[in-house]
């Protein structure tokens, strides 16, 4: 009962941030200097504006828009791109660009993690050891090359000059897997050197604290193995703020691809994001800008409300 | 002068007419020879990837792929007519043409027995209805009766750019099954070049054409190839089993190849790598701004370059119209494009890929001539920018221009800042997205306040081929004669018409030379005519020239028989254009 | 009865940045069998860290000498993972804050079966039955209820006495007490300090509970350590203790605690002066500013343990009731 | 036990703080309220030491803070110094915080550690406007040397670099700086060893002495309270139980909530050891406290009575409060 | 009474100054921050190459070239004299959005976090909202909007680069005043707060003295992080083709640069590397201090 009620009221707040949040983009769009349908098709005759007006519902005032919008949002209308005289259905262009962003955030996290996990445990334990001090600078350092340039090296020379995989591209893992793996190798690992770096350092400082911890001692002092303390008591714990980051991370790394999507040319959600902005598509820009922050929010609560659920210390804060 | 946009202008594919067939074959004829000298048997089959520099924004006739994009819309729409390497027409969907002694009725013939991929049947009827929507006849038709926003529901979204270039067509009569006969307004030698076209020729089948909720997004044509999907970056087309072109030398069913994936590689770096290393199989490249990849390929023993002729003229617009702008001084023009180091320009932006210009066109096109052309001199351009201040009072020479947002785009923009800085000379460029920059360039309908054109300068490549007729709409006054008697030169004449002359300058005599070259009956007269247009538009700085280059296209050695399947015998269509080359006769050897 | 725990001469010293930190100096404390003993004294006196180095469980920055005995064997110098054989089953430990010495994200049930099944091999059923009657043991009502609950949902009072029954789940021979009550109130106290004593005595297991009260340390031990700046300064019984204290910091300590017959608005007696800096090596007796006996003699040099006789054992040069 | 009552009030008295049915409750969520202090009711007279003793969850802190009005009681009346605080605007209330001053359990929190001493004392100088620099200054070290300790050697000095009892005195000589007619001290020796503690008890009462003061001195430990006040108040879950001198409560102790937490304070003497023979268990919840007398669920003596009626303080002996049915007979 | 005057003046433990040594990246985390503060207060004082002239004769030449050190680009300009450049660009952008950034969040943050109640509420509500859009996301769309140039006045470099900022400042508010409300929370329990207001301190002097001055180290230490992640969206955003216009930062460089890596890898080296040490130290001076700050706390 209480859970349900946790849930709904989660389910409430949800709706509340994600229905401002589009709010203000649209208010954003209508910030615009002039029509926005000029901004949408700048070369239409002025009769095709006002269809376009009358279609989007950019005529009806800021309200009017923006309830056209969200309605047609919630019946599956994502609006259209305009450009260049035709036009095409966003819901057509989120079907293509979704899956590979997907793989993409979905690799970086696996491989971040199954990285992070081991290094940031060993290193924790042994807190300022030879291998725990080398980690650690390895990682400072990784975590501040930005994506866009170790993106645009690894490409230069595992793909220019080695040859060893192609420099661009995405393929379906069902049609061809073989050659998705090899082309989800350079983008998945530009965007996992700083994920890997932030995990194993979240994980690391968590672990050490929890080391610290009464209860490790405590466990410790029953005589099981180090192996069983450090699994069982340690790391139990210290996953969730890892968990809880990297769940918020998945929303967050729908936007973090651009960078890797353009340099890689993967059709993937954040290519179309920047595509539509640069296009000044706005009624596609605000639909995929809205489905980012909703995917962020959905997972921010759903995490939230899953270590709500399972993780007892958050109960005890609430009591 | 921003020469990306020139490659990347999604602007106004042009036609062209051999009036007078001067130019050379592709000096890289030879080049394409290479492939020859590696004889294999066609085979069928196999899938082939390759890589573009376009995007994909819809297959109607208000869409308007750009250069090597139209490569990939080529292989599902085809046109009347193809130029060959002689300059001369060879009839694709149309067997062939005759025109009457007075140049104002042109019938022409089209091959009997082709289908649409839908199974429609392409005729005479299919023809009209394909002019009729690209002119905006159908589209006045409707407006007329039930108001323009009926006729945009009607239509789709935009007209398509193609009305201009038609504007001198009264009508169109299907005359049986396989003859459409045009009626012009004003006598014209180089009407064909209306029906071959980058992109504004192509036939597309009715079907397509009435359902606007499809138009864009489900292209029907005759082609070899059918399009199976397309987002903005790709494109993928499977063979046409019931094509109907046989190759005329072996007789063999065209097409070989059963898939064909059409990649944008916005960036070269990535184009170039990835077909250096065999990732995709060919790759096209321009000429203006990307000479560095295309000599790196060149050094590729396992690659085959393909280069079209050098006939891409991107120009310097000096806008008269716009409120403000400074150009409605001839001193101003004359400063700025006299400040224009065309040789460092070549060495520097091009990588010594263009050839540096002497004229508005270069040496192939008919229009050609280096009178009245302004030479580069910044003691000059400093005289002029001093009289330009003492003419008008303003206290210094300042103008704006647009330029999109690719590194190379902003990297001519800042050369060309630098530059016109050295003659004292302010200019400030502004970057928006490529199809912003044209949608605000090419503006029908501008609010109250501001201008057709947005932009005080742009620099865009308008300019291309060996004729006219692509050409023309651009350095008229207007698109539609004043003496016009098109139905749609009324309504059109005010917005659509007037949007494609970016320099909105007022000379009716450049309209004078160029309308008689065109009614001229002798090839000789018309280059005169024609020449002395071009000289008027150099001496009276309407407009400036950089350089102008080619287009280039590289293959692996896996693909066979590119440029080698000519549409009729001894009439070989053009190796490689800006809009790329024939894929029906390429076949993959492995 | 015979020698359960032998400490000879241990003292843990703590790398820290400002130099070596010593905690504990040169104790000596031998324990028998179902003995317990009450190790006292202030924050900073090194209480704590004696019972966790007794144990083995110090943090890697600290180094400790000296020789352990326990049950005969010398364990001080063993690797740790035969220490660790001995613990949960030999010596166990229950800690100071009953609110983190639980771990909070696994049940009840889970860590007290724990040692159970991974010490002892017992399979889970045998593991559960064992479980509710070590509950039931320490009084908590509801044992099986209480098994599939987590920490956060008991009280501090019902914490401690789950974490006493882990502690004994294994019957250790010796129990280590560190601070068990400070957290808890007064009338929760006095109830959990039954339930050790009455343990102890059930299974004849040793304890050393370790203390700033005095008070606690009174009624619950058999015999007494003061300690006071890493030293054990006095050691004996614990009535020996109370009725003969030779020290003058127990003294001092005893008299500043107030009491229930302390007439009202009177003056408590107080201790002057702070702790000497565990990382400086001074001279003399470490007492020796703060002690209102103090004698020259006892800023130079450092007072060796003396022998009062009796198991009575202090660090003074001029101990309370002078010299025996 | 553990009722309501006013019978304890001495309104003929020269009293400097009158506490009426003083309500004070937390929202925790929905439906969760925390009944933290239910319908008190006490006095202060001037010069006295009013001991507040309980366990923890008792409100006793509560009490102080809702005093202070920080934050503001739910319902009841404080009357300090004739004005009725509960009811004063903002700024009216400011103006009486010079006269009541509080101290705090934890002494390293109660300074702000970027301060030196010399900035922590002169803050409520400075307030208030007392002085100027000079003057300030001169202040400053009459109160250092007041709670003993050097103004030379500690006014640049921050709070991290004293030991706790440094630091609980410097918040005395904080909540002295105005010249307060009252403190309240909530726990301030808990957080403090032995030896310590006695040193800060001392000058508590040495400071009463010298300024005057009327203290409220909060505890759990009712041997510290023993050595300090002149009244005592013991509550339970939010409600009085009984009032009394110090010596009359453990001498003759009539509430058996009173007797389990005399009987539990450890002795240091071998001879005596503590006892939890009268009391089992822990305090509920004081989210959901148990009808009528809120002590009943663990007292030896509750009776159905206990359940039906909440008993009110009366009476026992001169100056002897106590709220039970049932009060131990000797 | 036996306690004796001045009793607890004499125990007061001497001040233990902890030995100041300095870790070794401390100096060189100092060293780089002042070369690139220098040269971007100083670099066009400084002799050397027009960083915006393309030397037709030099095109493309490879670092330690006599006349030009760090090599030029392909398209001939001088490699150092655009990293002095783009250090003022990047630096100046970063520095501007992260202190004006961080001062509106800070004060939204400290307030919100020290009145509660509905304004917390809201405050937090919209920080949630904006930290909702992912960094570059919001940045991308704020500039597309903010930037947007109609035809009678086109968004000059001068306005972009002052919209760029805006963005990023935009971008840091939230995160920023996350911290400074989490830090508030925190120190506005501490009981010196309730000392103090029980001596009638107004809000405003305990927001003041008490709260801005303790709260401050946190957000310096997130403030350091801050600076290299704007850094890293601007490159970004340079990188997308929106960034400071005319190519003038470290990622417009870079971005530039991209597509000649190939043939002139140095053009991406050295702005990535400039990056990256400017970046790794601000992350260096972030993490120190708030290693510091742990250290203090704990001594707290």
């Amino acid at each position: 009962m209480e859970t349900i009620r946790m849930i709904f009221k989660r389910i409430v707040l949800l709706s509340t941030v994600v229905v401002i949040a589009t709010f203000l983009l649209s208010l954003l769009m209508r910030l615009l200097p002039g029509d926005p349908a000029a901004v949408l098709v700048p070369n239409a005759p002025e009769e095709l504006r006002a269809l376009i007006r009358e279609e989007t519902g950019l005529s009806k005032g800021i309200f009017g828009y923006y309830w056209q919008w969200l309605s047609g949002m919630l019946q599956g209308d994502f609006g259209k791109y305009y450009l260049n005289g035709g036009y095409r259905p966003v819901s057509e262009v989120l079907k293509k660009c979704l899956p590979p962003s997907l793989f993409l955030i979905l690799y970086a996290q696996i491989v971040a993690l199954a990285l992070s996990i081991p290094l940031g445990l060993i290193s924790a334990y042994k807190e300022n050891s030879r291998f725990d001090r080398i980690t650690s600078s390895v990682l400072f350092t990784a975590v501040s090359i930005p994506a866009f340039a170790s993106g645009i090296i690894l490409s230069l020379i595992f793909a220019v000059q080695l040859g060893w995989v192609d420099p661009i591209g995405y393929e379906s893992p069902f049609g061809n897997p073989v050659e998705h793996f090899k082309l989800m190798i350079l983008p998945v690992t530009s965007l996992a050197i700083g994920l890997t770096s932030s995990y194993t350092r979240l994980l690391r400082t968590d672990v050490i604290a929890t080391l610290k911890e009464d209860y490790v001692t405590m466990a410790a002092s029953k005589g099981i193995s180090n192996k069983r303390v450090l699994w069982k008591h340690v790391f139990r714990p210290s996953s969730t703020t890892l968990l809880t980051s990297a769940a918020l991370n998945m929303g967050g790394l729908i936007g973090g691809t651009i960078i890797v999507e353009i340099i890689f040319v993967i059709p993937g959600i954040g290519y179309e994001i920047a595509y539509s902005i640069g296009a000044r598509q706005i009624v596609a820009m605000q639909t995929l800008i809205a489905l980012v922050s909703f995917a962020y929010v959905f997972f921010n609560s759903t995490v939230d409300l899953i270590t709500n659920i399972t993780d007892p210390r958050t109960r005890e804060r609430r009591v | 002068m921003t020469q990306s946009q020139i490659t990347r202008s999604r602007v106004m594919r042009r036609i062209g007419v051999a009036v007078a067939a001067t130019i050379a074959i592709s000096t890289l004829a030879s080049t394409g020879s290479q492939a020859a000298s590696n004889p294999s048997a066609p085979k069928y089959g196999g899938e082939v990837k390759v890589g573009i520099f376009d995007t994909f924004p819809g297959f109607c006739v208000g869409n308007n792929p750009a250069n090597s994009a139209l490569m990939a819309t080529r292989t599902v729409y085809e046109t009347l007519f193809e130029k060959t390497r002689g300059n001369d027409f060879v009839g694709l969907l149309a067997k062939s043409a005759s025109v009457s002694a007075d140049l104002k009725t042109w019938t022409v013939e089209l091959r009997p027995g082709i289908k649409f991929h839908n199974g429609e049947a392409f005729n005479a009827a299919a023809a009209v209805t394909n002019f009729m929507n690209s002119s905006g006849m159908n589209f006045l038709g409707v407006a007329a009766t039930k108001g323009p926003a009926a006729a945009t529901a009607a239509y789709g979204h935009t007209l398509g750019t193609a009305v201009p270039f038609q504007s001198n067509v009264l009508k169109a009569t299907a005359v049986g099954e396989t003859t459409v006969v045009y009626s012009l307004d004003r006598p014209q030698n180089d009407f064909l070049g209306t029906l071959y076209a980058s992109g504004r020729g192509f036939v597309r089948a009715p079907a397509q054409l009435i359902d606007k909720t499809t138009c864009s997004g489900t292209p029907i044509g005759t082609g070899p190839f059918k399009a199976v999907s397309f987002t903005t970056d790709e494109m993928i087309v499977a063979k046409n089993a019931e094509y109907w072109r046989k190759d005329p030398v072996t007789g063999n069913k065209l097409p070989y190849i059963d898939k064909i994936t059409f990649t944008n590689i916005k960036e070269s770096s990535s184009r170039q790598a990835a077909v250096q290393r065999g990732a995709i199989d060919a790759a096209m490249f321009s000429g203006a701004s990307e000479g560095q990849y295309i000599q790196a390929l060149r050094k590729q023993k396992q690659l085959v370059e393909y280069k079209s002729p050098a006939e891409y003229y991107p120009s310097l617009w000096l806008n008269q119209g716009k409120p403000g702008s400074p150009f409605k001084s001839k001193n101003a023009r004359l400063a700025v494009l006299s400040c224009i180091d065309r040789v460092n320009w070549v060495k520097t932006r091009t990588k010594g890929e263009g050839v540096v210009s002497k004229s508005l066109v270069g040496p192939n096109n008919i229009m050609y001539t280096t009178s009245g052309f302004q030479k580069y001199s910044v003691e000059e351009a400093k005289k002029y920018v001093e009289a330009y201040k003492a003419e008008t009072g303003a206290t210094e020479l300042a103008f704006a221009g647009p330029t999109d947002t690719s590194s190379v785009s902003v990297g001519n923009a800042k050369f060309f800042q630098t530059m016109m800085a050295k003659c004292g000379i302010k200019y400030d460029f502004v970057t928006e997205e490529g199809a912003v920059i044209i949608g605000k360039a090419f503006n029908p309908s501008p609010a109250a306040g501001s201008h057709y054109n947005a932009y005080d300068s742009i620099a865009i490549l308008l300019f291309e081929g060996t004729d006219t007729t692509f050409n023309l709409p651009f350095v008229l006054t207007n698109g539609f004669a004043s003496t016009s008697k098109n139905p749609l030169a009324g309504i059109f004449r005010t917005s659509i018409g007037s949007i494609l002359g970016l320099n909105h300058h007022s000379n009716t005599d450049v309209d004078k030379l160029f309308y008689e070259g065109q009614a001229a009956q002798s090839k000789a007269l018309a280059a005169s005519k024609y020449k002395a247009g071009t000289a008027l538009l150099q001496t009276e700085a309407i407009m400036g020239a950089t350089f102008y280059f080619s287009y280039e296209l590289f293959a692996g050695k896996s693909l066979g028989g590119i440029g080698k399947t000519p549409i009729e015998l001894k009439k070989t269509q053009r190796l490689m254009t800006n809009w790329g080359i024939d894929w029906a006769g390429v076949y993959k050897t492995k | 009865m015979s020698s359960l725990l032998k400490i000879d001469g241990m003292s843990v010293t703590f790398a820290t940045p400002r130099g070596n930190l010593r905690a504990v100096n040169d104790v000596t404390i031998e324990l028998l069998q179902g003995e317990s003993l009450g190790v006292v004294g202030e924050s900073g006196s090194g209480k704590t860290v004696l019972s966790r180095a007794t144990m083995g469980l110090l943090p890697g920055t600290a180094t400790r000498t000296g020789t352990i005995t326990y049950n005969g064997k010398v364990i001080s110098e063993l690797p740790k993972d035969e220490v660790r054989e001995l613990w949960g089953t030999g010596m166990a430990m229950i800690f100071q804050d009953p609110m983190t010495a639980l771990n909070p994200v696994r049940r009840i049930g889970s860590q007290l079966t724990e040692s159970l099944t991974v010490r002892l091999g017992m399979d889970k059923k045998a593991a559960k039955l064992k479980a509710i009657e070590l509950l039931k043991r320490v009084r908590i009502p509801d044992p099986e209820s209480m098994l599939r609950k987590f920490p956060y949902q008991l009280s501090g009072g019902m914490r401690q006495r789950i974490m006493i029954a882990i502690a004994v789940s294994c019957e250790p021979e010796l129990l280590f007490a560190d601070e068990p009550t400070t957290a808890l109130d007064v009338t929760v106290q006095a109830q959990v300090l039954d339930l050790i004593t009455e343990l102890r005595k059930e299974s004849n297991m040793a304890m050393i509970l370790v203390t700033h009260d005095l008070g606690v340390v009174a009624g619950h031990t058999d015999k007494i350590a003061v300690m006071y700046a890493g030293d054990v300064v006095e050691y004996a019984p614990t009535r020996q203790l109370f009725s003969n204290m030779k020290m003058p910091y127990t003294e001092a300590l005893l008299k500043s605690i107030p009491r229930l017959e302390t007439p009202t608005g009177s003056r408590l007696p107080v201790i002057e002066g702070r702790l000497p800096d565990p990382t400086k090596n001074e001279p003399g007796c470490p007492f020796a500013n703060r002690c209102p006996y103090v004698q020259d003699k006892c800023r130079a040099e450092k007072p060796p343990l003396k022998d009062a006789g009796n198991n009575h054992f202090y660090r003074c040069w001029f101990p309370i009731g002078g010299e025996k | 036990m553990a009722g309501s009552g006013k019978a304890h009030m001495r309104p003929d008295g020269d009293t400097v703080l009158t506490v009426e049915d003083l309500t004070v409750e937390f929202k925790l969520g929905k439906d969760k309220i925390v009944k933290a202090v239910s319908g008190v009711s006490f006095d202060l007279v001037r010069g006295e030491t009013l001991a507040v003793v309980g366990e923890s969850g008792c409100g006793k802190s509560t009490l102080g803070k809702a005093i202070l009005q920080l934050p503001k009681p739910n319902s009841g009346s404080v009357n300090f110094l004739s004005t009725e605080l509960t009811t004063l605007g903002k700024k009216e209330l400011r103006d009486m915080r010079p006269a009541m001053q509080m101290i705090f359990q934890d002494p390293v929190s109660s300074l702000d550690p970027r301060l030196p001493v010399s900035e922590v004392l002169a803050e409520p100088l400075r307030v208030w406007k007392r002085g100027n620099q000079v003057e300030i200054d001169a202040k400053i070290d009459e109160l250092l040397n007041a709670v003993n300790l050097d103004p030379k050697v500690v006014r640049d000095r921050r709070s991290y670099e004293f030991s706790g009892g440094q630091c609980q005195r410097i918040s005395i000589a904080r909540a002295l700086a105005l010249d307060p007619t009252m403190i309240i001290c909530d726990e301030p020796v808990s957080a403090l060893d032995v030896s310590v503690q006695a040193q800060i008890l001392n000058l508590l009462q040495d400071m009463k002495d010298r300024y005057g003061l009327t203290l409220m001195f909060i505890s759990h430990d009712l041997a510290v309270v023993k050595a300090v006040s002149t009244r005592v108040m013991v509550m339970y879950l939010g409600k009085v139980c009984e009032v009394a001198p110090p010596d009359e409560l453990y001498q003759n102790t009539k509430h058996h909530y009173t007797r389990a937490l005399v009987a539990s304070v450890p002795i240091p003497d071998p001879e005596r050891p503590i006892s939890s023979g009268f009391i089992q268990g822990e305090p509920p919840s004081p989210m959901n406290p148990p009808s009528g007398c809120r002590f009943r669920t663990r007292c030896p003596a509750a009776s159905e009575k206990c359940a039906a009626e909440e008993p009110q303080l009366r009476e026992v002996a001169v100056g002897h409060f106590v709220a039970c049915h049932h009060p131990i007979e000797e | 009474m036996s306690s004796t005057e001045q009793i607890a003046t004499t125990d007061i433990a001497p001040v233990q100054k902890a030995r100041k040594k300095r870790p070794f990246g401390f100096y060189l985390a100092g060293f780089w921050v002042a070369l690139i503060l220098f040269l971007a207060v100083f670099g066009d004082f400084l002799p050397g190459p027009q960083w915006d002239e393309s030397f037709y004769d030099s095109l493309g030449v490879a670092p330690f070239h006599q006349s030009h050190i760090l090599g030029t680009t392909l398209d001939g300009y001088d490699m150092y004299s655009g990293l002095v450049h783009g250090a003022r660009l990047s630096v100046f952008v970063a520095l501007v959005a992260v202190i004006v950034g961080g001062a509106i969040g800070t004060v939204i943050g400290v307030a919100s976090a020290y009145f509660r109640g509905k304004i917390d509420v809201v405050i937090t509500m919209a920080f949630n909202i904006m930290l909702s859009i992912p960094n570059l996301v919001l940045s991308l769309a704020l500039i597309s909007v903010l930037a947007y140039s109609d035809e009678n006045n086109p968004a000059s470099t001068t306005r972009r680069v002052g919209v760029l900022m805006l963005s990023l400042t935009i971008v840091i508010i939230p995160i920023l005043g996350r911290i400074a409300r989490g830090a508030t929370l925190q120190w506005s329990s501490r009981e010196f707060v309730l000392a103090s207001k029980s001596m009638g301190t107004t809000n405003f002097t305990i927001i003041r003295k008490h709260i801005l001055p303790n709260v401050a180290p946190a957000i310096l230490a997130i403030g350091f992080l801050a600076i290299g992640s704007v850094i890293i969206v601007e490159g970004s955003l340079a990188v997308l083709g929106i960034g400071v216009p005319g190519g003038g930062s470290w990622g417009s460089m870079l971005a530039n640069g991209r597509g000649n890596i190939a043939f002139s890898p140095w053009e991406v080296y050295l702005p990535a590397g400039a990056i990256a040490l400017t970046v790794i130290s601000c992350n260096w001076f972030g993490d120190y201090v708030r290693k510091a700050l742990d250290q203090r706390e704990s001594k707290i």
